[in-house]
């Protein structure tokens, strides 16, 4: 008996924690679903985007609204499970009836919401995946902000010459993000006349590399490309250092959160390069200088640390896109803002978003092209190298 | 000092022990004899708390123990040397003895017993670093022995020390069980070596299929045919 | 009565489609079905041979992964060169082929695993779970490794120039997993009432006794083993055309969790334990995702299963049959006493 | 022959934390016929609490490390007391389903107290790494690795020297005849849930500042520690040792010149390969008939 | 039954020169005897005699260190237990020889699995074969458990039987296999002596039907009462062998059960 009263009060008290979560509507309201990862390993990352979209929907509110009616974000946890990500599709389409989707954070969880996009004809932006595949394979309500590896590796192009690499090791997360990067950059490096070396993997969930760095260190290999989420490239860093490698480190991707890795590994992270989209710490160079300071101001104000940032401004952007595209369609249904998303152009936190298209004929994605930066971390700071 | 008023045990379905009172005085040995399957290791399973009992009363030294743990009744001076000899296999013969002085905090007089243990078994003392359950049968039952010994009872509660022992080793077992009670512990012993056992004990009760069929003092029974036929079944049945 | 049970519920179950129009919640009787056919699958071992395959995840996932390629088509190098083309076949064919090769999966790992029994078991079977994971993961070549086999197509049934039907409409698509939950639990119904059944009962319950009869206990084993591989596999295989997709994740360990969970909670070693069970786990998300946040989900996701584990352990189903039993103050399942009927 | 070397290095440093996990894991499983899917969320327990006590209440690290191991005895025999007691004499299954429920209660837990970012904590060590030769390690990981040995050393000492390990030791070989020393069974259940959770803390308060800590933590923990306990033998705390040492061998050997995508493949191969020949592990002794 | 009446005489069991060795435990030294079509043999002897381990070896849960068992002239030896139980020796256990949670009725249905003849895709595709088979069995159960006098608890848990039924279902069961020779572990033992007399008269009813029967078993009226013949085990040897009454008034077996007068008694009685 009293552990079923024990267990009584532990829901009482989750339903008391659970009002905190529950999403407030109000009738003349237009919805906005929002598909993230917010439990399960994708979690931290799921979390920041949220965050980020919920500043985009309370600025867009407070001038308003859009076609003069507010926005309202209902988000769901896709647990880090590509079933659970269609289910909740299903749920956000069928039951909270949303015209458009922001999702879905991974690749696979992307993927597996495709089809129900098609089967009711609903459009998402994708903020954060890196697959090809996504607006190759033939899904017109596909329209994506980040950039696929292939993006980053042409633009990565301009800059190779100045880092003066004579060969590569590639040490890259096993999932589809850090095998496309390899493929991607790889191609890049070998038309430029870099030689390729090892191609490692580290699986998602490992914490100790060393092996692989070992293999590294002893390879003639003057440069090591790193794919990888921030907690495992702290790791990477550190455990790089403790090894003694003092080979140049470029990482790919995006989202590495060079804060988070100053903070975390220290001097490790020191004299490491790295390709972003967004500059924060450099307000005045990203290509829209007020926005920028806004969105930093507001994420401050939140009590976020700064550090995330960098992965936020996707959600930030993703609504804004979704929003834009709600204007152009003048009413907030499907087909309206699918069609509509060809016309967005406006300018995002990493450079302009307007959608080119990709895939086969007659179903085409949308793909927008974002900037590119390199950036340097040198004594505990983050610079922009001259090169 | 120990007295059993009509217990009963079952073990699921089967009632083992249909009513056994039996009493053990100060200094006292005795014997409990009877067939396989009578119910005597059952006795000394329920006495020790090792079992508990569904009807009857235990009382050790004048207080009732009926309901009392394993712990509790060690505590009080009742050792149980366990059928089979129990020792435990993968530890050392030092570490066994030390398992039997575990209820006692009094560190100098653990040690004292055991010198008295290793000087009543030579044998052991010169495997005290080798496990037990290397140790060949014989060694075994003496390391339990000794194991109960450690415990300082004013009981001891052998179960079967013969069984599956050589018959030299037999004789040298008894006469250490003697000797213990010589040294004025009072000893329970159950056994199927039926007159060996009556030979030795001042008192004897034989348990047929968990009920007591008869008691006496071991000259009384073992004259008696009854015994005989208890075990290997005669025409009185 | 209790023999038209299962008669009903497959009936009611039918008509859901036809006053349930909320495809979300039809979505999540899909899902939630095709999960209930894999701890339907893995019930066989654990309740009925008392093996508990913690890596039975290994099967659904094979299942998945073959259907998935039968019908896209693959071309690998295998080594020494020989290269091996597929060119795709029909879906239904797939499935097929997905169900042979997970109970011959099952075959092979029955016969070496069950060398060992108890925890040693359960490990084996976690370690070759996370083994063909790690294939899944790593041979790029054949499964696209983490970048997902993508664009499976839908179950169509048919033959070349008879015309198809496919399922593509969820409609059809629950009445298709229904149809394949409803023949494995015929499946498994037969099995367990027939005297396979009381050979893999014995055996759980005191092998020494079982072989000194005269049963066989290894090939009971592994008969159990493929038949719940196979029956996995086929669960796997409407899993993969139904979400589209699928990438190593189908080898999350998680997913044998929950199909663990739905057997003991429903009752281990009853038919309708794995169903009970199932909806019950299938659903509890469903319902707290509209009123708790993300962990709170979890979170009583996981102490509810404490509370049933404690209050009713021998699960569910068992506890209501037992009181209707003592209702009935007749103490027998109604099955036994039909036999013993028709004996006497 | 430079990086074997290292691979010898590292091969000792990660066996030595994967000992550590291992013979919790394996007392518990051993003694009590606990399948404990907890174990892992005992480890980021342990990486939490040195993250909270060192970095948000400022504590000595070293000091932090020895409060997070108490902590640990303390939630384990918290658990044992009211999750595993309740259920005694219930099937190994029932016990496990108990012990994967509270995994998700207390993974998740984790996640809504600390959010899901990895946290990280910073040591009084220096940065740049000690270098003999060819070989670089770093101060972090030497400390890691003598801790973990020390710790090693001293369960070892405790389950082999101490009155409470012998009373373990004596229930592991034959509990009835341990409550008929008067060796009070209940609480040597409690004793060793608290003890191989305290190992499970003190592992994750080690390879928390090494690594990072996050809620995902627990689960590649949980399955490195069973698969380690395979290796070794259920029960016994040497094999669980050199079990950690050898499933850490294999790892490195198999990243650095196998494949690094089968590196994780490499343990449960071995350990498929041990159960098979010889199913008891490669360091138990047949357990005893009767 | 199926026991073909052969002519008595005709050795049916014959075990030569075994030894089992556990580590350095002998547990049997060297054990030479055999069992006669349609015999009643009793295998005696204190605790830890053998008996068991005997018990083992012609059953096939263990392998003999040393020496050969035939059965009928095949040898037994390198057998598993259920292909020696295929042979036609099926044995009962000491302590729980029923499937506790299971009905009467299906642990014979259990019992009688050797004798089902339905395959896997008739079971599967519920084929006549499947039907007429199971029919067969069940007709087959309600015999047995008639010819043991406990098919009025056909519906009962076995668990929930009485101890002595229980041991009469574990007979059942045993009888249900088919057997030529039947193996007894200790079939009477935690049995009152009503249900010993009731066992004796089903073991002579087994006995009528030409069923060869080696038994043992720690209640000496029960052997004494129905065996043909006695084999006295002690320390893993074969002290003595004979007819009931020999066997009572021989000094070796009183000595290895009663043991004897360490110093004060004469040797004998």
């Amino acid at each position: 008996m009293t552990d079923k009263k024990k267990f009584l009060t532990v829901f009482a008290a989750a339903a008391m924690l659970s009002a905190s979560f529950a999403t407030q509507g109000f009738a003349q309201t237009i919805k906005i679903g929002v598909n993230e990862p917010l439990t399960g390993p994708f979690a931290a990352s799921g979390t920041y985007v949220v965050n980020g979209a919920k500043i985009a929907a309370d600025e867009i509110n407070a001038k308003g609204g859009v076609l003069g009616k507010k926005i309202e974000l209902v988000i769901e946890d896709n647990k880090s499970n590509p079933t659970e990500a269609a289910a909740v599709a299903e749920k956000l389409i069928t039951n909270d009836k949303v015209p458009v989707i922001m999702g879905a954070w991974g690749s696979s969880l992307t993927l597996a919401v495709m089809p129900k996009l098609l089967e009711y004809k609903v459009p998402m932006i994708v903020e954060t995946s890196s697959s090809g595949k996504i607006t190759t394979s033939g899904n017109p309500f596909i329209f994506r902000i980040s950039p696929p590896s292939s993006v980053e590796a042409h633009a990565f192009k301009d800059i190779l010459p100045k880092l003066h690499i004579k060969k590569a090791d590639f040490l890259v997360i096993n999932n589809d993000w850090g095998r496309g990067a390899a493929e991607d950059f790889g191609k890049v490096l070998k038309a430029n006349g870099v030689q390729v070396g090892y191609v490692e993997t580290m699986d998602q969930a490992a914490q100790d590399m060393s092996a692989q760095l070992s293999k590294m260190k002893s390879s003639d290999a003057d440069t090591i490309m790193v794919t990888t989420a921030v907690e495992q490239l702290t790791l990477v860093l550190k455990q790089a250092a403790a090894l003694g490698i003092k080979k140049q480190i470029v990482t790919t991707g995006g989202s590495q959160n060079p804060d988070q890795l100053i903070d975390q590994a220290g001097a490790a992270a020191n004299g490491t390069y790295h390709l972003t989209t967004f500059a924060p710490w450099f307000p005045d160079n990203t290509p829209d200088p007020k926005a920028t300071n806004y969105f930093l101001g507001e994420w401050k104000k939140r009590g976020f640390n700064f550090a995330g940032a960098t992965e936020s401004f996707r959600g930030y952007d993703g609504i804004r896109t979704i929003v834009a595209g709600i204007e152009k369609a003048g009413k907030a249904e499907p087909a309206a803002i699918a069609a509509a998303m060809w016309d967005v152009n406006f300018t995002g936190l990493n450079g302009k978003i307007k959608f080119e298209k990709q895939g086969p004929a007659g179903k085409e994605s949308g793909q927008s092209i974002p900037n590119v930066y390199l950036i340097k971390i040198e004594n505990g700071k983050i610079e922009l190298p001259k090169l | 000092m120990l007295e059993v008023r009509d217990l009963v045990c079952r073990y699921g379905k089967v009632e083992a022990l249909k009513g056994i009172s039996l009493s053990v005085k100060q200094g006292q040995f005795v014997a409990l004899i009877g067939a396989n399957g009578a119910g005597k290791s059952t006795t000394l399973r329920a006495i020790s708390g090792v079992l508990s009992s569904a009807a009857g009363q235990l009382s050790f030294e004048g207080q009732d123990i009926t309901r009392c743990s394993a712990r509790e009744i060690i505590g009080r001076g009742i050792a149980h040397c366990p059928e089979g000899r129990r020792v435990f296999p993968d530890m050392t013969v030092d570490e066994n003895l030390d398992m039997g002085a575990y209820l006692r905090p009094d560190r100098a007089g653990i040690e004292q017993d055991r010198e008295r243990v290793f000087g009543m078994f030579p044998r052991l003392a010169e495997r005290r670093q080798q496990v037990a359950g290397t140790l060949s049968g014989g060694e075994q039952q003496m390391l339990a022995i000794s194991r109960s010994i450690m415990s300082r009872p004013k009981l001891m509660m052998f179960d079967e020390p013969s069984l599956g022992l050589a018959p030299n080793i037999v004789e040298q077992v008894f006469d250490i069980i003697d000797n213990i009670r010589k040294s004025g512990t009072t000893v329970l012993m159950v056994e199927q070596n039926a007159y060996s056992a009556l030979e030795m004990c001042d008192y004897a009760y034989l348990i047929e299929a968990g009920v007591i069929v008869l008691s006496g003092t071991g000259e009384e029974l073992i004259d008696n045919k009854h015994i005989r036929d208890a075990y290997l079944g005669g025409s009185g049945h | 009565m209790k023999r038209y049970l299962p008669w009903i519920a497959l009936i009611a179950a039918a008509s859901i489609p036809l006053w349930l129009h909320d495809p979300y919640i039809l979505n999540a009787f899909i899902t939630t079905g095709i999960f209930i056919i894999a701890a339907m699958s893995l019930n066989l071992l654990l309740g009925y041979t008392g093996q508990l395959n913690l890596g039975q995840v290994a099967f659904f996932g094979i299942g998945a992964y073959t259907s998935a390629l039968v019908s896209l088509g693959f071309d690998v190098e295998l080594i020494g060169g020989i290269r091996v083309v597929h060119e795709p076949w029909p879906v239904w064919t797939g499935l097929l082929i997905g169900i042979v090769v997970s109970a011959f999966c099952g075959y092979i790992v029955g016969k070496l695993s069950f060398r060992v029994r108890g925890a040693y078991f359960v490990i084996v079977t976690i370690s070759f779970a996370e083994v063909v994971r790690l294939v899944a993961l790593n041979w790029v070549e054949l499964t696209q490794g983490p970048l997902a086999l993508t664009s499976i197509p839908p179950v169509t049934l048919g033959l070349p120039g008879l015309g198809y039907y496919d399922f593509f409409s969820k409609q059809s698509y629950f009445y298709l997993v229904l149809g394949v939950l409803a023949i494995s639990y015929i499946i498994i119904s037969r099995l367990v009432n027939s005297r396979t059944g009381r050979a893999m009962v014995a055996l759980k319950e005191n092998e020494s006794l079982a072989v000194s009869v005269g049963i066989d206990v290894t090939s009971y084993l592994v008969l159990a083993a493929v038949v719940s591989a196979g029956i996995a596999g086929a669960a796997g295989g409407l899993y993969a055309h139904y979400l589209k997709i699928i990438d190593p994740d189908v080898f999350l360990f998680l997913y044998t969790v929950t199909m663990v969970i739905m057997v003991v909670t429903g009752g281990k070693g009853t038919l309708a334990g794995p169903v009970v069970g199932g909806l019950i786990f299938g659903f509890i998300p469903v319902f707290s995702r509209s009123f708790v946040g993300p962990e709170l989900q979890w979170i009583i996701y996981g102490v509810f299963m404490i509370v049933i584990v404690f209050v009713l352990p021998e699960g569910i189903v068992p506890a209501i049959e037992k009181w209707f039993a003592s209702k009935d103050k007749s103490r027998m399942p109604e099955s036994t006493q039909a036999q013993v009927q028709d004996a006497s | 022959m430079t990086e074997f070397l290292q691979h010898i290095v590292n091969m000792l440093i990660l066996g030595s934390t994967y000992a550590l996990l291992g013979i919790g894991l394996t007392l518990i499983f051993g003694i009590m016929r606990v399948v404990n899917f907890a174990h892992g969320e005992l480890y980021a327990f342990g990486a939490y609490f040195v993250y909270f006590v060192s970095i948000l209440l400022g504590l000595n690290f070293f000091l932090s490390i020895l409060v997070a191991i108490v902590a640990g005895c303390l939630l384990g025999a918290l658990i044992e007391v009211v999750l595993l007691r309740p259920m005694r004499g219930a099937d190994i299954d029932t016990t496990m389903l108990i012990m994967i429920g509270a995994m998700i209660v207390m993974q998740n837990g984790e996640q809504y107290i600390w959010g899901g970012v990895a946290k990280s904590v910073n040591t009084p060590f220096p940065q740049a790494p000690l270098v003999i030769g060819s070989v670089s390690v770093s101060w972090l990981s030497v400390f890691v690795f003598f801790a973990s040995l020390a710790l090693i050393a001293a369960s070892y000492l405790l389950i082999n020297r101490t009155k409470l390990g012998k009373a373990m030791r004596a229930t592991f070989q034959d509990r009835d005849t341990a409550s008929l020393m008067g060796v009070n069974i209940q609480m040597i259940y409690m004793a060793t849930f608290a003890l191989g959770s305290s190992l499970a803390a003190a592992a994750g308060a080690l390879l928390g500042p090494v690594y990072v800590i996050s809620p995902q933590m627990g689960n590649i923990a949980s399955l490195k520690a069973f698969a380690i306990v395979i290796l070794g033998g259920l029960g016994s705390i040497g094999g669980a040792t050199i079990g950690g040492f050898m499933l850490a061998f294999a790892e490195e050997i198999g990243a650095g010149y196998i494949s690094s995508g089968y590196r994780d493949a490499m343990g449960f191969l071995i350990i498929i390969a041990v159960l098979l020949f010889k199913p008891t592990g490669l360091f138990a002794r047949a357990e005893r008939i009767g | 039954m199926s026991v073909a009446s052969v002519a008595k005489a005709q050795p049916a069991l014959s075990i030569e020169h075994v030894a089992v060795h556990f580590g350095g435990l002998i547990a049997i030294s060297d054990m030479t005897f055999t069992v006669n079509e349609g015999e009643v043999v009793s295998l005696i002897g204190p605790n830890g005699a053998g008996k068991t381990t005997a018990f083992n070896i012609v059953t096939g849960f263990l392998r003999p260190t040393k020496g050969t068992v035939h059965y009928r002239g095949a040898p037994l030896t390198d057998l598993k237990p259920h292909e020696v139980a295929s042979r036609g020796l099926v044995r009962t256990f000491q302590r729980t020889s029923v499937f506790q949670s299971v009905n009467v009725f299906e642990n014979v249905m259990i019992g009688l699995h050797r004798r089902g003849r339905s395959r896997l895709w008739d079971t599967l595709l519920a084929l006549p074969r499947e039907k007429a088979s199971e029919r067969e069995l069940r007709t087959r159960a309600s015999e047995i458990l008639a010819m043991v006098g406990i098919e009025h608890r056909a519906r009962d848990l076995a668990g929930s039987l009485a101890y002595g039924d229980q041991r009469l279902l574990g007979v059942a069961m045993a009888l249900a296999a088919d057997p030529s020779m039947l193996l007894l572990d200790e079939p009477v033992s935690g049995m009152n002596a009503t249900e010993t007399a009731r066992f004796m008269e089903l073991l002579a009813r087994l006995r009528g039907l030409g069923m060869t029967i080696l038994l043992v078993e720690h209640d000496m009226p029960m052997v004494m009462g129905v065996s043909d013949r006695i084999v006295v085990l002690n320390y893993g040897r074969i002290i003595a062998e004979g007819p009931p009454a020999a066997i009572q008034g021989n000094p070796e077996v009183i000595r290895a059960y009663l043991g004897e007068g360490v110093k004060k008694r004469a040797r004998g009685s």
